[in-house]
C-alpha cells in the first residue's frame, strides 16, 4: 500500500497494465513527452517508448477513430481525451463505431477502448473546462462508463476498464485529482492523504465495473451520487447531522441499480446528485428507476440536485457548482415531507 | 437576394433532358503516365494526382509503363469476378423490386474497384470497405450464399438481423464490418495500420469511399494520421461522380481531383482509371509495394462512374440524363477486360456467354440455398433473443431484464 | 385549409416562410436540385433559386458550422440533416457553438439557425436510420428541441423554429411522413386525410414551442408521449379500453411541465413512453420532474416504456418498436397497481 | 514491441538540455518569392505554399515584389499596436501570477499576425479569432480596460462573467466570440463569408487558428466549404510551431507546409514570414483582393514562434529548450521592424523607449480603471442573476425557477 492522489494512483494504473500488456498503449494530446497537461502519464513514455506511449494530433475524431482501428488489430488503447469538454468532435466514432461494432458485426468485431477524460469543475476552468457530459455516454448502449472518486476506485477502475473486451468512457472528476474536495472552496485543499481511500496498492488490483459503493451508512435518507459530489454529499450530511446514507454510483453503465433501490427500500428518502446540468442529466435515469422500483416505499418525492441549466460560468462557479447548502436544502426538504 | 448573390454554386454537367457532357473529366492517354519508383518522395510525385493512370488503349491493348503483366489466366479470374458481382447485384435488385429484401445497392460500373484492388492485395491485408465493395468479398471468395443471408436477415445472416442489407463482413476474410456512416472506416484504417507498423508487421490495411464521402471529417483524420505517422495503410476514393443526386463539384471535385488532397497532408495521391482494371490493378500493386516497403501511405482516386441508381430508394432519372453512363468516357470495366482478352486471344464472345449462364446459375442456386434459411417475410426467422445479444461481451442485468420481458410478451 | 400530409405541411412550411423572408436560406445533402431523399425541399430551389436553396457537401459538422456562420451575419438558415443517425458528426458544433454563442459572449452574438432532420423508425431502416436522438440534445442547455406528431404542428413549429431566435433541433419523426401510425406494421398504411391534424392552413400561422397538447382527454392514467407514440399510445388505449389521457409534449426544451403535471395530478397514474432507448433516455427527465411535482397525487410508480437498449435492428424492428402491447400492459400495471 | 515497432513517430527539433535546431524551417531569402497577379487560379500559384514570402532582408531593407510601400506613419503605428500588445501581455501575465486574474495566454513573439493582418483588412471585414489573436482588438481600438475587464471577469466583462480570460469578443468592432474549443471558428467564418456573398457585399471573413489545430475536423470543413463555394474568406495558420508540448510535426508539419493543405482543395495557400510585419501585411492585403474581387479564399500560413509558454498553467522548459526563441531564425517582429524603421530614419532607440514608457503608462493607467469595476477577489461583482441569462433570448420557465432558486440560497 502506498499513499497516493488520484493522477499518482491513474499514472500506476497504467503503468501496471502498460508492463503486464504489452498491446496496452496510450495516445492523445501532450500524453507522450510531456505526461499529459495534468500528468496522468507522466514517465510512462520514458518507460514505454514512442511507440507505446503516443502523442497526437489535436483531432479528438481522428484519436479515437484510430483507437478503434488498433483495437480491432489487437492493441489495448486508451485514448486520453484532454477535457471532456473535448470529446464531442469524437462522438460520431464513438456513438455510431465504437459503441455498435461488436452489434452490428453479430459480435465478430469489438474494440475493447478505454477513453479517459478529466471532467468536472471547480478548477476556475469556465464554461469549456468544467462539464460533466456522462448523459450524453449513459445513453448509448454499448458503452460502459464510469466516474470514480478517489484514488482507490480510480486505479481499480481503470485497471478493469483496459481489461474489460468493451468499450469503457471513463471519466476522471479533476477537481479529485490532488485532494478530495467538500464543496467549500474557501477551505484550504485537502491533500489525499488522510482519507481512507487515498491508500492504494501499488500493483495489480481491480474495482469491478458495475457495482456501486456505499460511501457513508444511514438510515434517514439516501444520497446517490457519484464523482466530487460524494464527497460534497458527505459534507453536507455531516453539517446538516442527518443520518444520509451516501451511494457512490461509481459505475453510471451498467448501472447497479440493486444497491440503488435496496438503501432507498430501507430509508424511504432520496435525494440523487450530480454536477452535471439537471435538466435531461442522468439524474432522472436514477430518479425513474427508484422510484419505480421503491414507489411504495417512498415517503417523499425524490429530489435533484444538480448543475442549474446553463453552462458553467467562469465568474459564478461557486454558484453554479452544486454544493453543500443546496444539498441540505433538498435533504431537510425530504426529511420534513410527509 | 438571388440577383445579387456572388456565391459560386457548383454546376452539374447536365440535368435531365440535356446531353451528358464529360468534357470535366481530364483524362491522360493510355501508357502516358510515367510509373514511378516506389521510394519515390510524395513532394516529387505530385503529378500523378493531376494525370490519370491508364494502361488500356482504345484498340483494347495493354501498354505504358504501368502495364501489370498479369497472366491470362489472372484476367480471367478478374473478369469472372466482375461479372459475378454484377450479376449477384442484379439479382438482388430484382430480388428487392419483388419485396423479398428490403434495400440493396449495385456496383454497377465500378466493378473494376474492389475487384482489381483486392486481387492486388494479399489475403492477410485487412480491408475496411464502404457499401459499393461487394467485389471485394466476392475476389476474397466469400460464397454468395453468405452475402445473400446478410441481405435477407435470415437465420444466417453473419450480422444477426441488425444491419440493413449489403451492411458486410467477414473476420476470417479480414474484411471489416461496414457501416451505415459514411467515411468512418477511413481512419479506422488507418489505426489498424498504426497497429500492424506497431506489431512489426508488413500487413497493410486498405479501406474506400465515395467521393461525396471526402467531404466528411474522417476522410480528412485518415490523411492527418496516416501522414503524420507513415501508416502502411492504401485509402482510395471511388470516385463515380455522384453522391445520390449530388454530383462531385459539390465534394470539392470542381476545383481539382480528388487524389491531389493526399498532396498536401505529404502522402502521394494518385489519380486513376477505375474502369481500367490493369491501370487499377497495377495503382494498387505499386500502393502495396511502397506500404510493405515501409515507405507510407498512398491516396488513391478511382474515377469511374455509378451506372445505376444510387439504392432502390434512388431514381436518378430526376437528377440527372437517362444515357449517362451509356456516354461515360471510360466506358465498362467489364466490357472493357472482356475485349482486351479478346485482342489477346484469350476469351471470346462464346466463352463469355458461357461463363455469364454458369455464373446466373450459381446465383440462381446461390439464391435458392440463401431463402432456405428464411427471408425478411418467410421461413425460419432469427430468435429475437439475439436481440440483446452483442451490446455488450457480458448482457448486463438491464438486458437480461428486457430480453425476459421480450419473451413474456411474445408469449 | 388544404389536406396535406406532413412531408407536404413541412415543406409549406419552408415556402411560407421564404416568402415571407428573403433571409432564410436551406441548406443540406441532396436537398437543392433533388430537393431531398425525402422530398420535404421538393421545388424550393426551383422557386427560390440556388443561392437560397443549397445543395451542400455530404459533412454534417461543416453544414452546421458554416449554417451558423451565416446566421450571425443575418441569415435564417434551415439546415437538413439527412437523417438523425448523421446528425453526431455536427454534435461539437451543436453542442460547444450553437447552444452556446448568446451565452458565452453576453448576449452580444446568436445564431438562429432551424436544423431539421428525419428521427425514429418504423421504415426498415435498421440501425443508422431509426434512431431518435432527442435526450442528448434536450441535455444542452441553449438549444430548443422539438417533434411535432402531425401535419398542423409540424408547419406551425416549423415556421415558429425558423422565427425563433434561439436554435431549434428540429426532429421529424418520418415515419408519419405520409400517415399516421398506430403501431401495427401488418395493418395497410393511413393516409393523413382522415386525421383532423391533417388538414393544414396554406399559408402563415404559428404553434408555439414551449406547448404541450392534450391529444386526448381522459381520467384513469396519463400518457406521456410525443412523435410517433402519440398515436401508437392513443391505438393502445383505445385497444385497451382505458381512458387515457395523452399529453402530446411537442415541445421537449422548453418543456411545458404544467400541462403534464395538471394531466397527472389528475389522473394520479403515468406512463411515459418514447421510441428512443429507454436508458438515460427523455423519459428519465419526465418521469423525475412529474414524479417530483405530482408525488402526493400519485397511486402507482410511473412506468416508461420505450425503445431496449440496444440499437434498432433491421430484421427485430417490430420486437423493438415500443408498441401497442408493451403501452398496454404498462397501463395494466399501473391501472392495477394500490 | 517497441523494438520492432516500424511506426514513424515525428521528432521535436530538440527537447530540454539539447541545442535548438531549426534547420527545418525552410525560409527563402527576402525578396525572392513572385507575386501573382490576385486572378491567379490556384493551381497555377501553388509553389507559393513550399516557399516563403518576405520582405525585411538581413539588413532590415525592405525589398522584392512583396514590398507593401506603407508610410512610415502606418509602419509606427504598426509597430505601437505590437509593442502596446506585448506591454499588456506581460502585465496580464503578471497579474495572473499575482492571483489577480485565473488564467493569462501571450502571443509573444507572434504580434505581428494580428497586427499586420488586422491592418491589411477593412474594419468592416469580420474576424474570427483564436485565442492568440488580441492584437486583432488593440489594432481594432478596443480599449485595453475592455480587455482586462473581460479577463477579470469584473462588472464590465462583455461576457458577462462566463468566460476565461482572453475570450474576448467585439460586436461593433467585428470581432467573434471566442471559443475554448479550438478550430470551431474557421468553417464559422466561411459560412459568414458565404451569407456576405449571398447578399452581394464586398466584406470579406478572416479567421485564424493555430497549427496544432488544423488537426480539428473543423479546419477540413473550413478549406472544402470556402473552397466549394469560392467564398470570400481568410483562413490563416498562425504556425507557432507549438501546440502546448506538441511539435508541429504531430499536426503534420514534417512531411509539408501548412500553407500546401490549400491546393488539394483547388485553394491557394501561400506561406509568410509571420515574424515579417511587412510581408505579412502584402500577403493579407493580396489575399484579401482576391476575396474582395470575387476570385475566392486564400489560405495562408504565418510562420513564427511560441515565445513564450503555452499559458499561464504551462511550462515549457518541459518540453523544449530554454533558449528557443533567441534561437529562432525568423527573429522578433517588433524587433525587425523597429530596425526597419530605424532603417528609414523614422525611428530611433530614444523614440522606442519613449513609446514604450508612454505604453506602459497606458497600460497601468488602464489596469487601474478595470479594476475599479471588480476582480475576481474583490471589489464590486456581477450580479448573478446573470448566471441564468442570455442562455436563451427570453428566460424559460424552469430558468426562472432555478434563478429564484439561487437568489433564495443567497439570502
Ligand atoms: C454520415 C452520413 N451522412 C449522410 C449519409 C446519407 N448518405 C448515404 S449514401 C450518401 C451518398 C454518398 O456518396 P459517395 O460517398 O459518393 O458514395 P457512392 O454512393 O457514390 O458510392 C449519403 C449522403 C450517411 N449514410 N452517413
Ligand atoms: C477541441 C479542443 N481540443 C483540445 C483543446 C486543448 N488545447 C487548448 S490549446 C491546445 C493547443 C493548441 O495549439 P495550436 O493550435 O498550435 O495553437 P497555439 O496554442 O500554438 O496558439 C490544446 C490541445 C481545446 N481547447 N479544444
Ligand atoms: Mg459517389
Ligand atoms: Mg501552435
Amino acid at each position: 500500500m502506498a499513499i497516493m492522489n488520484m493522477l499518482q494512483a491513474l499514472n500506476s494504473a497504467l503503468d501496471t497494465m502498460m508492463a503486464r500488456d504489452s498491446s496496452v498503449v496510450l495516445m492523445g494530446e501532450d500524453v507522450g513527452y510531456f505526461g499529459g497537461v495534468f500528468r496522468v502519464t507522466e514517465g510512462l513514455q520514458r518507460k514505454y517508448g514512442e511507440h507505446r506511449v503516443l502523442d497526437s494530433p489535436i483531432a479528438e475524431g481522428g484519436i479515437v477513430a484510430t483507437a478503434i482501428g488498433m483495437a480491432v488489430h489487437g492493441l489495448r488503447p486508451v485514448a486520453e481525451i484532454q477535457f471532456a469538454d473535448y470529446i464531442y468532435p469524437a462522438y460520431d466514432q464513438i456513438v455510431s463505431e465504437l459503441a455498435r461494432l461488436r452489434y452490428r458485426s453479430g459480435g465478430d468485431f469489438f474494440a475493447p477502448v478505454t477513453i479517459r477524460t478529466p471532467c468536472g469543475g471547480g478548477i476556475r476552468g469556465g464554461q469549456t473546462h468544467s462539464q460533466s457530459p456522462e448523459a450524453v455516454f449513459a445513453h448509448v448502449c454499448g458503452l460502459k462508463v464510469v466516474m470514480p472518486s478517489n484514488p482507490y476506485d480510480a486505479k481499480g477502475l481503470l485497471i478493469t476498464a483496459i481489461e474489460d473486451e468493451d468499450p469503457v468512457i471513463f471519466l476522471e472528476p479533476k477537481r479529485l485529482y490532488n485532494g478530495p474536495f467538500y464543496g467549500d472552496p474557501e477551505k484550504p485543499a485537502q491533500p489525499w492523504n488522510d482519507h481512507p481511500k487515498g491508500e492504494v496498492p501499488e500493483g495489480y488490483y481491480t474495482v469491478p465495473i458495475g457495482q456501486a459503493e456505499i460511501a457513508r451508512e444511514g438510515r434517514a435518507v439516501t444520497i446517490v451520487t457519484y464523482g466530487t459530489m460524494v464527497h460534497v454529499a458527505q459534507a453536507a450530511a455531516h453539517t446538516a447531522g442527518i443520518d444520509a446514507e451516501i451511494i457512490d454510483v461509481r459505475s453510471i453503465v451498467p448501472l447497479d441499480l440493486a444497491t440503488l433501490t435496496e438503501s432507498v427500500k430501507k430509508t424511504g428518502r432520496c435525494i440523487v446528485v450530480h454536477e452535471a446540468t439537471g435538466f435531461g442529466g442522468f439524474g432522472g435515469e436514477l430518479v425513474a428507476s427508484i422510484q419505480e422500483a421503491c414507489f411504495w416505499h417512498l415517503e417523499a418525492p425524490i429530489l435533484r440536485v444538480a448543475g442549474w441549466d446553463t453552462p458553467y460560468p467562469h465568474a459564478f462557479e461557486w454558484e453554479y457548482f452544486p454544493g453543500p447548502a443546496r444539498i441540505i436544502a433538498a435533504l431537510k426538504s425530504v426529511m420534513e415531507a410527509s | 437576394m438571388t440577383t445579387k448573390s456572388r456565391l459560386h454554386v457548383p454546376k452539374a454537367h447536365a440535368r435531365p433532358g440535356e446531353t451528358p457532357d464529360f468534357s470535366y473529366v481530364q483524362i491522360s492517354p493510355a501508357g502516358a503516365v510515367a510509373r514511378p519508383e516506389i521510394n519515390a518522395p510524395a513532394g516529387d510525385i505530385a503529378d500523378l494526382a493531376n494525370s490519370m493512370v491508364r494502361v488500356l488503349d482504345e484498340e483494347h491493348r495493354a501498354i505504358g509503363p504501368w502495364h501489370p503483366h498479369l497472366d491470362p489466366g489472372e484476367l480471367q479470374i478478374g473478369l469472372r469476378h466482375m461479372l459475378l458481382t454484377r450479376l449477384y447485384d442484379n439479382r438482388m435488385q430484382r430480388m428487392q423490386r419483388q419485396g423479398k429484401i428490403s434495400f440493396y445497392m449495385r456496383a454497377y460500373g465500378e466493378e473494376a474497384v474492389s475487384v482489381a484492388q483486392c486481387m492486388a492485395l494479399r489475403p492477410t491485408d485487412m480491408l475496411f470497405p464502404a457499401y459499393r465493395n461487394q467485389g471485394l468479398q466476392i475476389t476474397r471468395g466469400r460464397p454468395l450464399e453468405a452475402l445473400m443471408c446478410q441481405a435477407l436477415s435470415n437465420t444466417r445472416d453473419m450480422c444477426k438481423g441488425r444491419q440493413l442489407p449489403v451492411m458486410y463482413h467477414w473476420k476470417e476474410g479480414n474484411l471489416f464490418t461496414q457501416s451505415g456512416n459514411l467515411a468512418t472506416q477511413f481512419p479506422q484504417a488507418v489505426g489498424w495500420a498504426m497497429a500492424a507498423a506497431i506489431k512489426g508487421e508488413d500487413r497493410l490495411a486498405a479501406s474506400w469511399l465515395g467521393e461525396g464521402s471526402t467531404a466528411e471529417a474522417d476522410f480528412h483524420y485518415a490523411l492527418l494520421f496516416a501522414a503524420v505517422y507513415q501508416a502502411p495503410v492504401i485509402l482510395n476514393i471511388t470516385n463515380n461522380q455522384w453522391a445520390i443526386s449530388t454530383f462531385q463539384g459539390f465534394a470539392g471535385g470542381e476545383q481539382r481531383s480528388f487524389a491531389a488532397r493526399g498532396g498536401g497532408y505529404g502522402l502521394p495521391g494518385i489519380r486513376v482509371d477505375g474502369n481500367d482494371f490493369l491501370a487499377t490493378y497495377a495503382v494498387t500493386t505499386w500502393a502495396a509495394e511502397r506500404a510493405r516497403n515501409g515507405h507510407g501511405p498512398t491516396l488513391v482516386e478511382l474515377v469511374t462512374y455509378r451506372g445505376g441508381a444510387h439504392s432502390t430508394s434512388d431514381d436518378p432519372s430526376r437528377y440527372r440524363p437517362k444515357d449517362d453512363y451509356e456516354l461515360w468516357p471510360l466506358g465498362d470495366p467489364i466490357e472493357r477486360l472482356k475485349q482486351h482478352l479478346i485482342r489477346l486471344g484469350e476469351w471470346s464472345d462464346e466463352r463469355h456467354a458461357t461463363l455469364e449462364a454458369e455464373l446466373e446459375q450459381h446465383v440462381t442456386d446461390s439464391w435458392k440455398r440463401a431463402t432456405s434459411y428464411g427471408t425478411l417475410t418467410e421461413g425460419p426467422r432469427l430468435d429475437p433473443d439475439l436481440l440483446f445479444e452483442d451490446v455488450f461481451k457480458e448482457m448486463p442485468e438491464h438486458l437480461k431484464r428486457q430480453q425476459a420481458q421480450l419473451r413474456a410478451l411474445r408469449g
